[in-house]
């Protein structure tokens, strides 16, 4: 279980809302932060992450934007490097390729590339991942193209009380940091079975988010379930996935909701690992040069004598998202428990 | 020298839910007076067409001025058939997605007479369709392009249900068809990359002599991907053969055009800039529709290069099936917009005409309506994205590469195929 | 309709080596004849200014016309010795190069009216530079910007030898300069990434409601990347205090301005379709672009937004010490350039006037040779990328993130530090 | 050592005059193929890789573009499902991202997302990896942004020879290919002493071309030195450095060119290891989700019980390639002998 911060009252919050109410705590708090994406301004936002704020602010801290995200994320830069603290939005993590050299060739470098003399302290928000039959550009999860660039934090929380707590952090973040969020989880956690009906974030505890102000912060994992058999190393939806996985199989699994892709919790995995001997790793991205192969790597490296059985990748396949085979590509429970089972079998 | 307050400067839309629809920006130039250069004029001799409006159906429904395209009655029934079955499939299809039996629906609901007439143009000139071929790389909002080139209304109806009969084997979300042999480029879903593909596809043809013509097709709202510049830098520099159509139906999602940067002046206007010949039309007018994409081809195919087409019309119904307008417009909007509705008033053409009458309208109507029930009944009874035999996860894996490579193979095996 | 044979039309300069230099291609309207409107001017009515050029100075050295912006004697000066300090000290910059002690040289020979008529007009005006106020988005191309606004030479000279006197501890190539105190924003090295991020700091600086201005900057080449686009499609709708630079010096790289689609338009023109004000100005007249620049500040600070400018130059150098601009153009052509060389024509400007003579003159040159000279050898004394101490290779990962994050640290101590 | 294709009499080339050959010889044999790029037409690119081929083949085949990497990819999409073979050139590797959305959202997946209705049969050809004193804009090393892509192919010849014939094969492939070329081996083989004078390809067996048309097939690595201690996974220059290490350190190392990364040849390098019981992974590229990472992943899942020690990452740092410190940032045979050290002591 994700420690739940302390700010006195809270609030049942779906993901969206809490998303929302992070960006309307840190706009009431500091001018410097504004909001701005494709139809995050009037309307709030194609996921409504974004409603009410320019009621609240006006049209000048919160408003829309043509449908450039290189514009989006370029003028973010320039923006956070005159002084502002832009949070932008990319309406689908799979529209960000247009505005992937912004990312990277300028938000990640600016800071290193003037020796401190210029920096860019902006989020990127984006939606990521599949499960809403969005096919495949409305589905991607492209972290491994972003946590190959040096300069980038990326963060991807699995709840409202970390969406809350991480998205204030990267607010405050002197860095760029890109924030991916699983859509999937917008309104209540997912186990994986798409035939029975959503579960409500107001019946989860995670779903009951602290009032005000408060950060969770970056680059810290979160031990979902403690375990002793083997660790599964997840990360936004499949967090969930790992926990219906654990149901289904009964094995004892230490499940850690990464939070943070780089900077990476690496003390919290090879902890892990080094107890239970075995790892599983599960995300949803393509397999080939996926973020679970840089797990992989990094367990091999530091927990080589402690490993009893080979680091296992459930991941989902290298092909494109397909829309009519969803959940033959999503890589859900039983996927994810085949891995297990083959993790303790061998 | 007149200070002004320093300010960001948030266009808005003329009006918002609960107030009047109010189109008095909209300026509509007295019917028929746009002149009709030669095709081989120069491009900055057509500036002027730019901000004016190509328009050959006046309000009564009467034809005239220099680029009335003449067309024969038969002729003009077979579009106004193509608008209406482009019509009532959408309807179909978005009802179909409301039952929970497509992933999603999107209609182009008051722009028919855009692509009805932009094919049919096409088509009266083309040597065909494919690679080698004339070639659309349209958008969502273009399916009365498939309809007009004569693809399988039952086939459309199957990719949208994502069933068997998808011949994209599930892949794409409803209403992305690839049809190679009806002109119609696989749609991306992502905005703006095509624009250049089409001036890609056009110096192909260049590059071999041929007298081919690539059409690309965006909103207005996507024009502010940054792959527009692409398209109109490179077809400015290599003058080849491609048509390219900006759909300015107002409205991109919930924002109006002018947060895609139309300002003051039009999005034809663009085109200046790079040197381009501009025409601007009304996109409501099948005529001028048609006489506007004539104009263009005959160019683009006598070796005069590239045009601009800025086609305005109104977004008449939602975004898609995800998407709620009465959020952000006026719910009354479409019926307020001048340009009138595009089936109305050819139907209204055909009628003064003396080439319909009320009764034949009618009759061609319910023979449209029946037509698309029979498909529809047809391709569900195949099965819907939730229901019946489905393409098989072996197909996820086939089409990723000519040849499936080993890892994919190990993937497919993996899954247990 | 005249049919013409389909080809890819692939632009050619009007002369390759060998030939002999043609730029009658280049209109250059009477000197005197553009207008001068008042800056809060409608964009649209400033559009015949996009064809046009603003010139001051006439062949004599005379000025005049409504543009002249009647600059003192002494600021007159000031900017002849700060083109001519960039002059030299870019001079040596290569030689260094060719030496072996600097990894890389470029040079704006020919084209130093430019940035320091920019920067003087801004400066004249400038609330003061770095985060919050005004910031030039320089290229490799506008070392000018640097000298006027006072950056020190000593410094600028180490970042070219990567020494240990390089503020950027080695991490970009020489002439990639970062200093935000003298409003010169870092470059990045990628083209045309920067036009939208001037736009950017300009729409946070009229979120602030300040009364600053940002500069973006471009070569004419570099107009065709995307973000060309972006920044035009920003600029126009969100109305930002910037000023879009475009220095169309005839040639990128090898490519001469037709193959980024200049065609029969300016590219000052291309501002037209994105609704913004339009200049196109002599660039290498100094007056001129003072004069044009104070214009777009002056509409920038008092709220009424962004203004496009083309300069008209010439590349007189090779692109960089990686170029030999004889394989690609004839050997001669800048001396063919029709608007003449900018430290000549301000030089002139000051003898008809009477502002100076020939000897004052050669007397500033050669002040400012013996200032350069003293500095590169300053600057060489403390080491060059091929001798001497260097920064710590620890830099390397300092900056990458506001606090080293732990596999960071891992790899620095991986290294042995 | 790269096995040589036979076709009769060779010549002495550079990389550069045998990816011009390639380009000579299937311009000259099928209509279809037209070269174009930043400065690849009249001048024939910045590192010459196209001189001579618009005057061999005229303008309409090999020409100038606008600097517009997005539009240089995107029309090359547009020319290839028409029915050309397009090989475009990217100037230098760290300058595909304005043009990354046209690779990976439509070249990438044409062919899948239209059931094979439309393909995309093209050539990205870009100079990349450093020790050119290029900085961070002109040595970058994105292969792992290219291989996370489902439907690419990405090639990176590290001689002419293999150059030559992988690019033949390239352009003859029915897919995209990404074709690689570590630019600091287009005049010589490197060993990593930048201070030596550069070794020309002439003195170099590789350097002997075959003349006309041959192809080596995409997919298949090379053993460029059989070795028993351990296995040497690289790829373009760290091939070369691979050698050189293994000279000084006097480690009997495998050492494989790895020539095609996707589709990678997993036989070759799962044999190797399973031998040696020892890997060490060398690339320029930054380590973190850097192709290393997959690389590890998988020998780690296939060879799990033949590995004597930890797989090692040799890299380059996760900063941006810095122009002053260029030497201490690659990865030079003293850091790849370390690594080859550190693997051999475990
Ligand atoms: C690159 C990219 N960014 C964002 C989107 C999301 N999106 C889909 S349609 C749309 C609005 C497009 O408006 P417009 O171009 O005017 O076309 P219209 O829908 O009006 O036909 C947006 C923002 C997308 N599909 N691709
Ligand atoms: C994105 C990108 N593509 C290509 C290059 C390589 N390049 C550097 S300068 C240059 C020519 C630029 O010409 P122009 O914009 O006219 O500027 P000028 O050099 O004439 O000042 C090119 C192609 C680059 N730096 N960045
Ligand atoms: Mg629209
Ligand atoms: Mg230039």
């Amino acid at each position: 279980m994700s420690e739940r911060p302390q700010t006195g009252s809270s609030t049942r919050r779906t993901m969206i809302e809490a998303i929302r109410d992070a960006l309307a705590v840190m706009m009431a708090r500091d001018d410097r932060v504004v909001s701005f994406g494709e139809d995050a301004g009037y309307f709030g936002g194609v996921f409504r992450c974004t409603e009410g704020l320019q009621q609240e602010f006006g049209p000048h801290r919160s408003f829309d934007t043509p449908i450039s995200e290189s514009g989006i994320v370029g003028a973010a830069v320039g923006m956070a490097a005159y002084g502002l603290r832009p949070v932008a939005e990319i309406q689908f993590a799979d529209y960000m390729y247009p505005g992937y050299d912004q990312i990277v060739s300028e938000a990640a470098r600016l800071r290193s590339r003037s020796a401190g003399g210029f920096t860019a302290p902006l989020v990127i928000r984006m939606p990521v991942g599949g499960g809403i039959r969005g096919g495949q550009t409305h589905s991607q999860s492209p972290e491994a193209l972003l946590t190959h660039v040096a300069g980038l934090k990326t963060v991807i929380p699995s709840n409202p009380v970390d969406a809350k707590g991480l998205l204030i952090a990267a607010i405050e973040d002197p860095d760029p940091v890109i924030f991916l969020e699983p859509k999937r989880l917008y309104n209540g956690p997912f186990d994986g079975r798409p035939d029975q009906p959503v579960q409500p974030w107001s019946n989860h505890a995670l779903g009951d988010v602290p009032d005000g102000y408060y950060t969770i912060p970056l680059g810290k994992a979160s031990i979902v379930r403690p375990g002793e058999d083997l660790t599964v190393l997840a990360y936004g939806t499949l967090t969930f996935i790992a926990e219906a996985a654990v149901e289904e199989t009964g094995i004892d699994a230490e499940i850690i909701d990464l939070r943070t892709l780089l900077p990476l919790d690496v003390d919290t995995i090879v902890a892990s690992v080094r107890k239970t001997g075995r790892c599983v790793i599960a995300h949803e991205a393509t397999r080939t040069s996926g973020f679970g192969a840089e797990l992989s790597a990094q367990v091999q490296e530091r927990c080589f004598d402690f490993l009893e059985a080979p680091i296992q990748r459930v991941t989902g396949f290298d092909t494109p998202y397909p829309v009519g085979l969803e959940w033959i590509y999503f890589p859900g429970p039983k996927r994810v428990g085949d891995g297990m089972k083959k993790a303790m079998a061998y | 020298m007149a200070e002004r307050h320093v300010q960001l400067h948030v266009p808005e839309p003329s009006a918002r839910p609960g107030e009047i629809p109010d189109f008095s920006h909209l300026v509509v130039p007295p019917v028929h007076d746009a002149r009709r250069p030669p095709v081989e004029a120069e491009a900055h001799s057509t500036y002027d067409l730019a901000t004016t409006l190509i328009r050959v159906l006046d309000d009564d429904g009467r034809a005239g001025g220099e680029w009335d395209p003449g067309l024969d009655a038969a002729t003009l029934k077979t579009a106004l058939r193509h608008m209406i079955i482009t019509r009532l499939l959408e309807e179909q299809f978005m009802l179909l997605q409301r039952q929970g039996k497509a992933a999603f629906a999107i209609r182009s609901l008051g722009e028919e007479a855009v692509s009805v007439s932009s094919a049919m143009a096409v088509g009266a000139t083309s040597p065909g369709y494919g690679p080698g071929l004339d070639m659309h790389f349209p958008t969502y909002r273009q399916a009365g392009l498939l309809v007009s080139n004569g693809h399988s209304l039952f086939e459309m109806t199957c990719q949208v249900l994502s069933n068997s009969g998808d011949r994209l084997d599930g892949a794409q979300l409803p209403g992305l068809h690839s049809v190679p042999e009806c002109g119609f480029f696989s749609i991306s879903g992502n905005l703006g990359t095509q624009i250049i593909q089409a001036v890609g596809w056009a110096m192909a043809g260049a590059i071999e002599n041929k007298r081919i013509v690539a059409l690309a097709w965006t909103g207005e709202g996507a024009t502010a991907e940054n792959d527009f510049h692409s398209g109109l830098v490179f077809a400015s520099v290599y003058q080849p053969p491609v048509i390219l159509n900006v759909v300015n139906n107002q409205w991109a999602i919930s924002s109006f055009q002018g947060i895609a940067g139309g300002g003051d002046t039009s999005f034809a206007q663009r085109g200046i800039g790079y040197s381009l010949p501009t025409l601007r039309v009304d996109g409501n007018d099948l005529l001028a529709g048609y006489a506007a994409t004539t104009w263009a081809t005959e160019r683009a195919r006598s070796g005069h290069g590239p045009t601009l087409i800025e086609w305005v019309t109104y977004r008449a119904a939602s975004h898609s099936s995800s998407d709620d307008p009465t959020k952000y417009r006026p719910a009354d909007a479409a019926a307020a917009w001048p340009l009138g509705d595009p089936v109305k008033r050819l139907s209204q053409h055909l009628i003064v005409t003396g080439s319909a009458t009320e009764t034949t309208l009618a009759e061609l109507h319910e023979a449209c309506r029946s037509e698309v029930m029979d498909v529809i009944d047809q391709a569900e009874n195949l099965g819907t994205i939730n229901s019946g035999p489905k393409a098989s996860p072996v197909e996820m894996f086939r089409h990723v590469y000519a040849e499936m490579p080993p890892h994919l193979i190990e993937q497919r095996q993996e899954l247990g195929y």
